[in-house]
C-alpha cells in the first residue's frame, strides 16, 4: 500500500516554496506578492514539520509556531504599510514604486 | 496515522454533494424570467446610487489585524493548556509572563481607541 | 515530562538575557506611558528611552568578561555578544538623540517611534547573543518588523511610505530564504542549535558534501546578506535609505547591519566551520562585487542620503573582507569596524538631519554648496566624518580598515586587500566631492532654516569624540574586540 | 629636554593650531603674526639638531623616542618610534626653516578665511615633520596621509580658478599610491612576524634585517616605489604636479615644492630601497630611465611654458629627476648629492615660487609676455631673481652646482654612466629655459604700461628672501657643513643595502613568504 | 483477548463499512434536524407570542419544512447582472459545507465492540478535535465575506464585512474561553473529554458527574454567549438584520442559494449545541442508552437559543464589539489565569 515518506513532504514543500518565489518575482500586485511570500513560509513550515516528525525531535514544530507568529505580525505590519502607500498612490502595484530611483 | 482524516474527507465530499446538488437542481428546475429590473441590485426599490465597489471603514481592517494577532496568541495557549498540569508552577509563571505581555498590547490597543465604535 | 520541566527550569538563566530583557521591558513600559500621555508630549518618551538605553548599558557592562549561557544553549551572552550590544546601544542612542528635533520639524512627533527603536535594538541583541537558529530568527524578526514600521513611519510622506513597503516586501522575501536554509540544515543535522550543528558536521563529515547542507548554507547566508545589503541583495538599500526618516536611515545603516554580521559570523564559524572553503570563496566574490558596485554607483549620486546609502553598501563590502579572512584578526576587525562605522556614519547622518528642511530632509550636493562658510562648525564635523569614511588617518575609519585588511593579508588574501584598497581609492572621489561643494563652491543660500537642536548637536559631538578616540587611541577598544572573539 | 626634542618640535605647531582656532577670526594680522611666531619657535627648537656633532661620528638614529602606542597581543603592535639621522636631519631643518618664510609670504596673498589657512599650515607642519622623523612604518603612514588633508584644502579654498580640479587630482593621485603602500606595509609586518624576526612593531630598523623572497620583494617594492614615485613626482605620474603648483596659493606652492615633494625621494632612501634591496637592483635601470626621461621631458615642457609658475613647476619635475638619478646610482656621491639637491631644490624653487608670488601680487598675472624690462623698474627684485635663477640652473658657486655635480659624478661611477650622460643635457636645457625666461621677464623694453609703476620689493619681502640667499651661497661655497653630518648615515645605509644584495647573490634560497590565496 | 481499536490497518473492510454507516447516519440526522429546527423555531416562537405558527401543512404543519424546501427549489434563481458570477455561486456552498462537516469530531455514543474491534460512535476521533472545530468555524467566514462582496450591493457588502468582523471577534473570545476546559482535561480529543466527564465530580462527589459546567461555569457562559454571536443568532444577528441591512449579505440571494444560508445557520446552531453539550455537559453520557442523551441536550440548547431569540432585542453594533473585545476577551483571559492558579495550588 502507498505510504507517505518524508521525501514526499520535502518535495511538496520545495514545490510550494518555488511557486511562492516565482510568484514574488512575477506578480505585480503588492498584496499578491505578499501572499506568495506567505506561501513560501508555509512551504518552509511544511518541511519543518515533516523533518521534525521524521527526526523525532520537537525543534521543528516549535520553530513552526514561531514562524506562524512572525508571519502574522508581518502580515499586520505589511498590510498597514500597503494601506499607507495606497493613500498616496491609489494603487499598490509594484510598478508604482517609482518615486525612489537612481 | 493519517487514516483518521479519511472519514472527514468522505464527509466533505458528502457536504459538497449536498450543497452543489441542491444548487444545481434548483437551477435546473427553477423557472427563468430575467428582466433588467429584476437583475439590478436591490436598494429598497430606490434607483441605484454609486457602486458597491468602494473602500469601507479602516476600522474593520484594524479588527482583522487584532484578530490575527490575538488568535495566534491563543494558538500558543492550546498546547500549553494540554500539558499544563505536568508543568505546574513553572508553566503557570511562564504563561503568566506571556499573558502579561499580551495584556500590554491589549491595553495599548484599548487606549489607542482601536476598539471604539463611536 | 517531569524531568523535562526540571531541565527547563535548570536552563532558565535570566542573567543571560538580562540586557535585552530589560530593554524590551522598558520599551513596553514606554509604549504604555506613551498612550497615557497627552498628545505632543513625546519628547518625554525620547529622554526616557535614552534612560532605558543607559540602564541596559549598565547591564551589558556587568556581562563583560563574565559570559553567561542559558536556555539550553539558546543564548550566550559572551564578550562577542556584549561588544555588539554596545554597538547597538550606541547606534540607537545617537539616532534617538537626533530624532527628537527631526520629528518636531516634520510635525510628526509620535511617541511610538522611540519604543520601536528600542524593540529593534532588543532584536539586534538577540541576534548577537543567540546561539540557536530560533533565537537568531526571532531576533531578526523583532528587528525587521520594527524597522519596517520605522522606515514607513512618516506615513504622510509618500517616499517614506514607499520605502517602508519596499523594505517590507523584500525583507519578508529574504526571510523566506533564511527559513528555508535553516530548515534544510535542520533536516541534515537534526538540530537548530548552532554549536550542535557544528559538532554534528564535524562528527560526520560526509554530510558536508551533502547538497542539502550546501544549499542550506547558501540560503541561510542569503537571508543575512540581505540585511547587510551585500550585492546582489543590495537593491532595496538606496531606496529605503533615501525614503526612510533620516535618523532611522542612520540607525539602519549601523545597528541592524552589525546585528546581521554578528549572527552570520556565529553561524558560519561555529555552525558551518566545516564549509569554510565554500563560504569563503563565495563571500570573496560577493565582497568584491559589493564594494565595487557600492563605490562606483555612489559616484553618480547627487542626493547625499542616497550617496551615503551606496557608501554604506561599499562599507559592508569592506567588512565582509573580515569574514573572508576567517581568522581572529579579521573577525575582531569586523567588531571594531562596526563600532567605528556606527560613530562615523551616524555622525554624518546627524549633520544631514540638521541641514535638512521640513519635508525635504534629503539634500542634494548643490543644496550643500557654501555650507562650509554659512555653518562652519557643522561643516567641520561633516568633514571629519567624511575623512573617517574615506579611511584617512587619524580617524576611526582608517584604523578599522587597517584592522580588517591586515586580517585578510595575514590570511593570504593579498589580492582581496588590494582590490579593497583600490575601491577605497574610488570612494575618495565622491567623499571629496561633498567637501568640494561645502568649501570650494559659493552659493547665495544662507542655511537659515538650520536650527541647532540639543539632541542632534550632542549626538554629533559624541560621534566626533568616538571617531577621533577610535582613530588616535584605538588600543583599548581593539583589546576588547580581540577578547570578544569566541 | 633633548630626549623629547623631536616630539616637542613635531607637536608644537599643532598646539599652536589649537590656539589659533581659539583666536578671533576677524583680526588677520594677529593670526598671521601668531602663526609666524609659532613657526619661528619651532625652527629654533629644531636648531640644536643642526649644531649637534654626534651626526658627524655615527650614522645611527639619534634623539630616538620610543613609546608603545597600540599593542594588540599577537595581532599587531604600533609604536610611537621616532628619531633622526644624517639623512632626515637636514630635511627636518629645511622644513622648520621654510615654514616661517611660507607664512610670511601669505601676508598680502591670503585675505579670506585667514584663520583656517593658518590652522591648516600649522597642521601641515606637524604632519611633515612627523613623516620625516618617524621610524615606525605605521606612524609614518599616518603622518603621510595626514599631510594630504591640509594641502587639499589649501589648494581647494585659496587656489586659482581651476583649483577644484587640481585639489581633487592631487588628493586622489597621492592617496591611490599610499593605499597600495599600506597593503605592502601590512604584508611586510606579517612576514616579519611569521619569519620569527624579533620586531618592535612596524620599526623599519628591524625590518631592515628581514630577508624577503625576491618575488615577494618585487611586488612590495613596486607598491612602495609607485606610491613614492607619485609624490616625487616621476615622469608618467607627474601630471598632478603642474596643476597643483599653478593653482595653489604661493605659500602652498612653496611648501609643496620645497618640502612635500621631498617626501617621495626621502621615502625611496629610507624605505623602498633599504627594505627591498634585491628588488631595487632589478628595477634600477627602469627607474633611472624614468628619472632621465623626467629630467629631459620636464625641461622641454618648461621651455614651452608661457606661465612663469607653470615653468617653475615643470622645472621641479626636471630637478627631482636629478635627485632620483643620484639615488639610483647607489653610491655615496649619488646619495649625498641627491639629498643635498633636495635641499637645494627646496631653497631655490621655493624662492622662485615666492618671486612669482611677488609679481603676481603686483600684476595678478603670471604670463611671461605680460612682462619685460622689469629690471629697470625694480632692481632689488631683479638681483634676487637673478641669483635664484642661477642657483636653480646650477651655476658653480651656488648650491645647485654642488648637488648636480655630485649626482652626475655618482652616476658616472655607477653602472648608470649613460643615463648620466643624457642627464647632463638636462643641465644645459635648464640653463636655457631658466635664463630665457629671466631674459624675457626682466630685460628688454619696459613696453607694457601696466609695468610702469611697479613697486620694488618691500622690506618684508626682502627679509623673506635673505635667509634663502644665505643658504644658496653657504651650500654653494662650503657644503661640507652639511656633508659632514650626512655622510656617516649615508655610508651606513649604502653599506647595508649593498651587503644584503651580496647575500642575496650567494644564497639565492630565502625563507618562504606568506602563501597567496 | 482484549478488543483493539478498529483501524484501517487491522480490518479495513469493517473500518470502511462502519465509517460509511456513521457518516450517512450523522449526515441524515443533521439534515433532518436542520429541517425541523426551522419548524420548531416557528412553532416555538409562535406559541411564545401566543400565535400558532404553521398549522396547515400536515398535523400542526409538520410537513412545513418539506413544503418550504420544494418551494425554494422551484423559485427563480436570480443572479444579479452586476454580481461577480463565480464567487456569487460559490459563496453559499462555502458557508454550508463547513457547517456540516464540523459534526465529524462530535462523539454521540459509547464505543461499540464488534468481534473484538472497538468502534467509537464518532465519525473520527482526532487528537486535536477542538482545533478542527475552530478551523471549520473560521472557514465559514470566508463564505460570508465572499457573499457580501460578490453580490455587489452596498447592503450586502456592509453586512458581509460586519458579520466577518463580528464572527472573528467572537471566535477569538470563544477560543480563549474553552482553553480552561482543556487545562482540566489535558486533552483536545472530544472523545476523551466526554469519558473524563463520566467520573464523579472532582473525584469525590459521587452523585454528580464531573461535568465541566460545574468546574468551569464562567467558561460555560462565555462559550455559550460567544458562540451564539459567532453563528449570528439573535441578539447578535446584525449582519442579516432585515430592518437595517435588508438581511445583509444574503440580500441578493434567492431560491436554493438562499436556503443554503439558512441550512448553514441551523446546522451551525446544532453543531454549537453539540459542542457545548460535549465540552460542558458530559456529551453523550447520561441515563438513556445510545445517542439519546446527546440528542436531548442538543435539542435543549437549540430551543434555548430560540427562546433567547424570542425574548431579547437586537444589540447595537458598538455594544456588540464592546462586549466582544472589552468584556468577553478579558474575562476569558482572567478565567484562564484563575483556573491555572487554582489547579497549581491544588496540586
Amino acid at each position: 500500500m502507498f505510504t507517505v515518506t518524508v521525501h514526499h513532504y520535502l518535495v511538496v514543500s520545495a514545490i510550494l516554496f518555488s511557486l511562492g518565489t516565482i510568484g514574488v518575482l512575477t506578480r505585480r500586485n503588492a498584496i499578491v506578492v505578499f501572499m506568495c511570500i506567505e506561501l513560501m513560509l508555509n512551504g518552509v513550515n511544511l518541511s519543518f514539520i515533516a523533518l521534525s516528525h521524521f527526526l523525532g525531535n520537537m525543534d521543528g514544530q516549535v520553530f513552526v509556531f514561531f514562524v506562524m507568529t512572525v508571519a502574522a505580525a508581518e502580515a499586520a505590519v505589511g498590510l498597514a504599510l500597503m494601506i499607507a502607500f495606497f493613500k498616496h498612490k491609489e494603487s499598490i502595484d509594484v510598478e508604482d514604486f517609482n518615486l525612489l530611483k537612481w | 496515522m493519517l487514516e483518521v482524516y479519511l472519514p472527514i474527507l468522505v464527509l466533505i465530499l458528502c457536504a459538497i454533494a449536498l450543497a452543489l446538488g441542491s444548487t444545481v437542481f434548483s437551477f435546473l428546475v427553477g423557472q427563468k424570467k430575467p428582466s433588467a429590473i429584476k437583475l439590478a441590485p436591490y436598494e429598497c426599490g430606490m434607483p441605484l446610487v454609486g457602486t458597491a465597489r468602494q473602500r469601507f471603514p479602516v476600522k474593520f481592517y484594524i479588527i482583522a489585524m487584532l484578530f490575527i494577532l490575538f488568535d495566534i496568541e491563543a494558538v500558543f495557549l492550546y498546547p500549553w493548556a494540554v500539558v499544563f498540569k505536568q508543568l505546574g508552577w513553572f508553566g503557570f509563571i511562564e504563561m503568566g509572563v506571556f499573558i502579561a505581555i499580551l495584556l500590554v498590547g491589549y491595553i495599548y490597543v484599548w487606549k489607542k481607541g482601536a476598539l471604539e465604535w463611536e | 515530562m517531569e524531568n523535562l520541566v526540571q531541565t527547563a527550569m535548570q536552563n532558565v538563566n535570566f542573567a543571560a538575557i538580562m540586557p535585552s530583557l530589560v530593554l524590551s521591558c522598558c520599551a513596553m513600559a514606554l509604549l504604555l506611558v506613551n498612550v497615557f500621555l497627552p498628545r505632543g508630549k513625546s519628547s518625554l518618551i525620547c529622554w526616557l528611552s535614552l534612560g532605558a538605553l543607559v540602564i541596559t548599558g549598565f547591564f551589558c557592562l556587568g556581562a563583560w568578561n563574565d559570559p553567561r549561557f542559558g536556555f539550553a544553549g539558546h543564548v550566550a551572552l559572551d564578550n562577542f555578544a556584549t561588544f555588539f550590544n554596545f554597538t547597538f546601544l550606541i547606534a540607537a542612542g545617537l539616532s534617538i538623540l537626533m530624532s527628537d528635533g527631526f520629528l518636531k520639524r516634520e510635525e510628526f512627533n509620535v511617541g511610538e517611534y522611540y519604543p520601536l527603536i528600542l524593540f529593534t535594538t532588543a532584536g539586534a541583541m538577540w541576534m548577537a547573543s543567540g546561539t540557536d537558529m530560533m533565537t537568531i530568527f526571532l531576533g531578526l524578526e523583532v528587528l525587521s518588523v520594527s524597522l519596517y514600521i520605522l522606515a514607513g513611519f512618516l506615513r504622510n510622506r509618500v517616499d517614506s511610505s514607499e520605502a517602508g513597503l519596499k523594505y517590507f516586501l523584500l525583507g519578508a522575501f529574504s526571510t523566506g530564504f533564511l527559513l528555508y536554509g535553516i530548515a534544510l540544515i535542520y533536516g541534515v543535522t537534526g538540530t537548530t542549535n548552532v554549536a550542535d550543528i557544528g559538532i554534528y558536521l564535524s562528527a560526520n563529515p560526509a554530510e558536508l558534501s551533502n547538497p542539502l547542507t550546501v544549499a542550506g548554507m547558501l540560503l541561510l547566508s542569503t537571508g543575512f546578506l540581505f540585511k547587510i545589503a551585500v550585492a546582489p541583495f543590495h537593491m532595496w538599500t538606496p531606496d529605503v535609505y533615501q525614503g526612510a526618516p533620516t535618523p532611522i536611515t542612520a540607525f539602519m545603516s549601523a545597528g541592524p547591519k552589525a546585528a546581521a554580521f554578528a549572527a552570520l559570523m556565529r553561524i558560519l564559524t561555529l555552525g558551518l566551520g566545516g564549509l569554510q572553503d565554500e563560504w569563503t570563496s563565495l563571500l570573496w566574490i560577493l565582497a568584491v562585487l559589493t564594494m565595487t558596485i557600492g563605490n562606483v554607483i555612489a559616484i553618480y549620486q547627487t542626493n547625499l542620503k542616497r550617496m551615503l546609502a551606496y557608501s554604506s553598501i561599499a562599507h559592508a563590502g569592506y567588512a565582509l573582507v573580515g569574514i573572508v579572512a576567517a581568522n581572529e584578526i579579521g573577525m575582531s576587525g569586523i567588531l571594531f569596524y562596526m563600532l567605528a562605522y556606527t560613530f562615523m556614519n551616524l555622525g554624518a547622518f546627524a549633520v544631514l538631519v540638521l541641514a535638512g528642511k521640513k519635508g525635504e530632509d534629503n539634500l542634494t550636493l548643490e543644496g550643500f554648496a557654501g555650507f562650509g562658510y554659512k555653518k562652519p562648525l557643522l561643516a567641520v564635523a561633516m568633514t571629519i566624518f567624511l575623512f573617517s569614511l574615506m579611511g584617512v588617518p587619524p580617524m576611526a575609519g582608517f584604523v578599522g580598515k587597517f584592522y580588517i585588511f591586515s586580517g585578510a593579508i595575514k590570511a593570504g588574501y593579498i589580492w582581496l586587500a588590494v582590490i579593497a584598497m583600490l575601491n577605497s581609492a574610488v570612494s575618495l572621489y565622491y567623499y571629496l566631492r561633498v567637501m568640494v561643494y561645502m568649501y570650494f563652491k559659493e552659493s547665495g543660500e544662507d542655511f537659515g532654516w538650520v536650527t541647532m537642536n540639543v539632541g542632534a548637536v550632542v549626538s554629533i559631538v559624541l560621534a566626533i569624540i568616538g571617531v577621533l578616540y577610535l582613530g588616535i587611541l584605538p588600543g583599548g577598544i581593539m583589546e576588547m574586540a580581540k577578547s570578544a572573539i569566541f | 629636554m633633548t630626549e623629547h626634542l623631536l616630539s616637542l618640535m613635531t607637536f608644537f605647531p599643532i598646539l599652536g593650531m589649537l590656539v589659533v582656532l581659539a583666536l578671533p577670526k576677524g583680526n588677520g594680522n594677529l593670526l598671521k603674526g601668531f602663526t609666524l611666531l609659532i613657526t619661528i619657535i619651532t625652527f629654533f627648537i629644531s636648531l640644536p639638531l643642526a649644531f649637534d656633532d654626534v651626526f658627524k661620528t655615527s650614522g645611527a638614529m639619534h634623539y630616538t623616542e620610543f613609546a608603545q602606542w597600540i599593542s594588540i597581543g599577537d595581532y599587531f603592535q604600533m609604536n610611537y618610534n621616532v628619531g633622526v639621522d644624517g639623512i632626515s636631519l637636514w630635511l627636518v631643518i629645511l622644513t622648520t626653516f621654510i615654514m616661517p618664510i611660507a607664512v610670511l609670504s601669505t601676508w598680502h596673498a591670503v585675505d579670506k578665511n585667514i584663520k583656517g589657512f593658518m590652522a591648516l599650515t600649522l597642521l601641515l607642519e606637524t604632519a611633515m615633520l612627523g613623516a620625516f622623523i618617524s621610524l615606525d612604518l605605521f606612524l609614518f603612514y599616518v603622518f603621510w596621509e595626514l599631510m594630504l588633508i591640509p594641502m587639499y584644502f589649501m589648494i581647494g579654498i585659496w587656489g586659482g580658478k581651476n583649483r577644484i580640479y587640481a585639489a581633487v587630482k592631487f588628493f586622489i593621485f597621492t592617496a591611490v599610491g599610499s593605499l597600495l603602500m599600506l597593503v605592502a606595509i601590512i604584508y611586510v609586518y606579517y612576514h616579519a612576524i611569521q619569519s620569527g624576526v624579533e620586531v618592535a612593531g612596524f620599526s623599519i630598523i628591524d625590518f631592515y634585517k628581514l630577508s624577503i623572497s625576491p618575488e615577494a620583494q618585487t611586488w612590495l617594492f613596486l607598491a612602495f616605489a609607485f606610491s613614492f614615485a607619485i609624490k616625487v613626482p616621476m615622469f608618467p605620474v607627474h601630471t598632478w604636479l603642474p596643476d597643483a603648483h599653478t593653482e595653489a596659493p604661493t605659500a602652498g606652492s612653496v611648501i609643496l615644492a620645497a618640502i612635500m615633494l621631498k617626501m617621495g625621494t626621502y621615502g625611496y632612501i629610507r624605505f623602498a630601497i633599504p627594505l627591498f634591496p634585491e628588488a631595487t637592483q632589478q628595477f634600477i635601470p627602469f627607474l633611472s630611465l624614468l628619472a632621465v626621461i623626467g629630467i629631459i621631458y620636464g625641461a622641454l615642457v618648461a621651455m614651452m611654458q608661457d606661465d612663469v609658475k607653470k615653468l617653475v613647476a615643470y622645472s621641479s619635475v626636471s630637478h627631482l629627476g636629478f635627485v632620483m638619478l643620484g639615488i639610483f646610482a647607489m653610491n655615496t656621491q649619488g646619495w649625498s648629492g641627491g639629498i643635498i639637491q633636495m635641499i637645494n631644490h627646496g631653497i631655490s624653487t621655493g624662492a622662485l615660487f615666492l618671486i612669482v608670488g611677488f609679481i603676481y601680487e603686483r600684476r595678478h598675472t603670471r604670463a611671461i609676455n605680460e612682462f619685460g624690462g622689469l629690471a629697470k623698474q625694480m632692481p632689488v627684485f631683479a638681483t634676487i631673481f637673478m641669483i635664484m635663477t642661477l642657483s636653480s640652473v646650477g651655476l658653480p658657486g651656488t648650491n645647485g652646482f654642488v648637488g648636480e655635480f655630485l649626482i652626475l659624478m655618482g652616476a658616472y661611477e655607477s653602472e648608470l654612466r649613460w643615463f648620466g650622460v643624457f642627464a647632463t643635457t638636462g643641465v644645459i636645457l635648464a640653463a636655457v629655459y631658466m635664463l630665457w625666461m629671466f631674459q624675457r621677464v626682466m630685460f628688454g623694453e619696459l613696453s607694457n604700461p601696466a609695468n610702469q609703476k611697479l613697486k620694488d620689493l618691500s622690506a618684508r619681502e626682502v627679509a623673506l628672501m635673505l635667509p634663502l640667499l644665505l643658504f644658496v651661497f653657504w651650500i654653494g661655497v662650503y657644503p661640507n657643513t652639511f656633508f659632514d653630518k650626512m655622510n656617516p648615515a649615508v655610508d651606513q645605509l649604502i653599506q647595508q643595502v649593498k651587503g644584503k644584495q651580496q647575500v642575496a647573490m650567494v644564497e639565492n634560497v630565502i625563507p618562504g613568504h606568506l602563501e597567496l590565496k | 483477548m482484549t478488543p483493539e481499536l478498529l483501524s484501517l490497518s487491522n480490518n479495513w473492510p469493517l473500518f470502511l463499512g462502519s465509517m460509511i454507516v456513521k457518516i450517512l447516519a450523522v449526515f441524515v440526522v443533521v439534515i433532518l434536524m436542520v429541517a425541523y429546527a426551522t419548524w420548531l423555531e416557528r412553532k416555538l416562537i409562535g406559541h411564545m407570542q401566543t400565535r400558532l405558527g404553521p398549522m396547515r401543512t400536515g398535523w400542526h404543519g409538520l410537513l412545513q419544512p418539506i413544503a418550504d424546501g420544494l418551494k425554494l427549489f422551484f423559485k427563480e434563481d436570480i443572479i444579479p447582472s452586476q454580481a461577480s458570477k463565480v464567487p456569487f455561486i460559490l459563496a453559499p456552498m462555502m458557508i454550508c459545507i463547513p457547517a456540516f462537516i464540523t459534526m465529524a469530531v462530535v462523539p454521540f455514543g459509547p464505543d461499540l465492540v464488534i468481534n473484538n474491534f472497538i468502534i467509537p460512535q464518532q465519525i473520527t476521533d482526532l487528537n486535536v478535535g477542538i482545533l478542527y472545530v475552530l478551523a471549520m468555524a473560521g472557514l465559514g467566514i470566508y463564505g460570508i465575506v465572499l457573499a457580501g462582496w460578490a453580490s455587489n450591493n452596498k447592503f450586502s457588502l456592509l453586512g458581509g464585512i460586519r458579520s466577518a468582523a463580528q464572527m472573528i471577534s467572537y471566535e477569538l473570545a470563544a477560543a480563549l474561553s474553552i482553553i480552561s476546559v482543556f487545562m482540566l482535561s489535558e486533552t483536545l480529543s472530544l472523545r476523551k473529554i466526554v469519558e473524563l466527564q463520566m467520573e464523579p465530580l472532582w473525584g469525590v462527589i459521587s452523585f454528580l458527574p464531573n461535568w465541566y459546567v460545574f468546574s468551569q461555569p464562567l467558561a460555560f457562559v462565555l462559550f455559550t454567549v460567544t458562540s451564539l454571536a459567532e453563528i449570528n443568532r439573535t441578539p447578535f444577528d446584525l449582519p442579516e438584520c432585515e430592518s437595517e441591512l435588508v438581511s445583509g449579505f444574503c440580500t441578493e440571494y434567492s431560491s436554493m442559494k438562499y436556503a443554503l444560508f439558512f441550512m448553514a445557520e441551523y446546522a451551525n446552531m446544532i453543531v454549537i449545541s453539540a459542542l457545548i453539550a460535549t465540552l460542558f455537559l458530559g456529551g453523550w453520557s447520561g441515563p438513556f442508552p445510545g445517542f439519546i442523551n446527546i440528542l436531548i441536550k442538543i435539542v435543549g440548547f437549540v430551543m434555548f437559543f430560540m427562546w433567547i431569540r424570542a425574548t431579547y432585542p437586537r444589540v447595537r453594533y458598538d455594544q456588540l464589539m464592546f462586549m466582544g473585545w472589552k468584556v468577553f476577551l478579558p474575562l476569558a483571559l482572567a478565567n484562564i489565569v484563575v483556573t491555572g492558579l487554582v489547579v497549581v495550588l491544588l496540586q
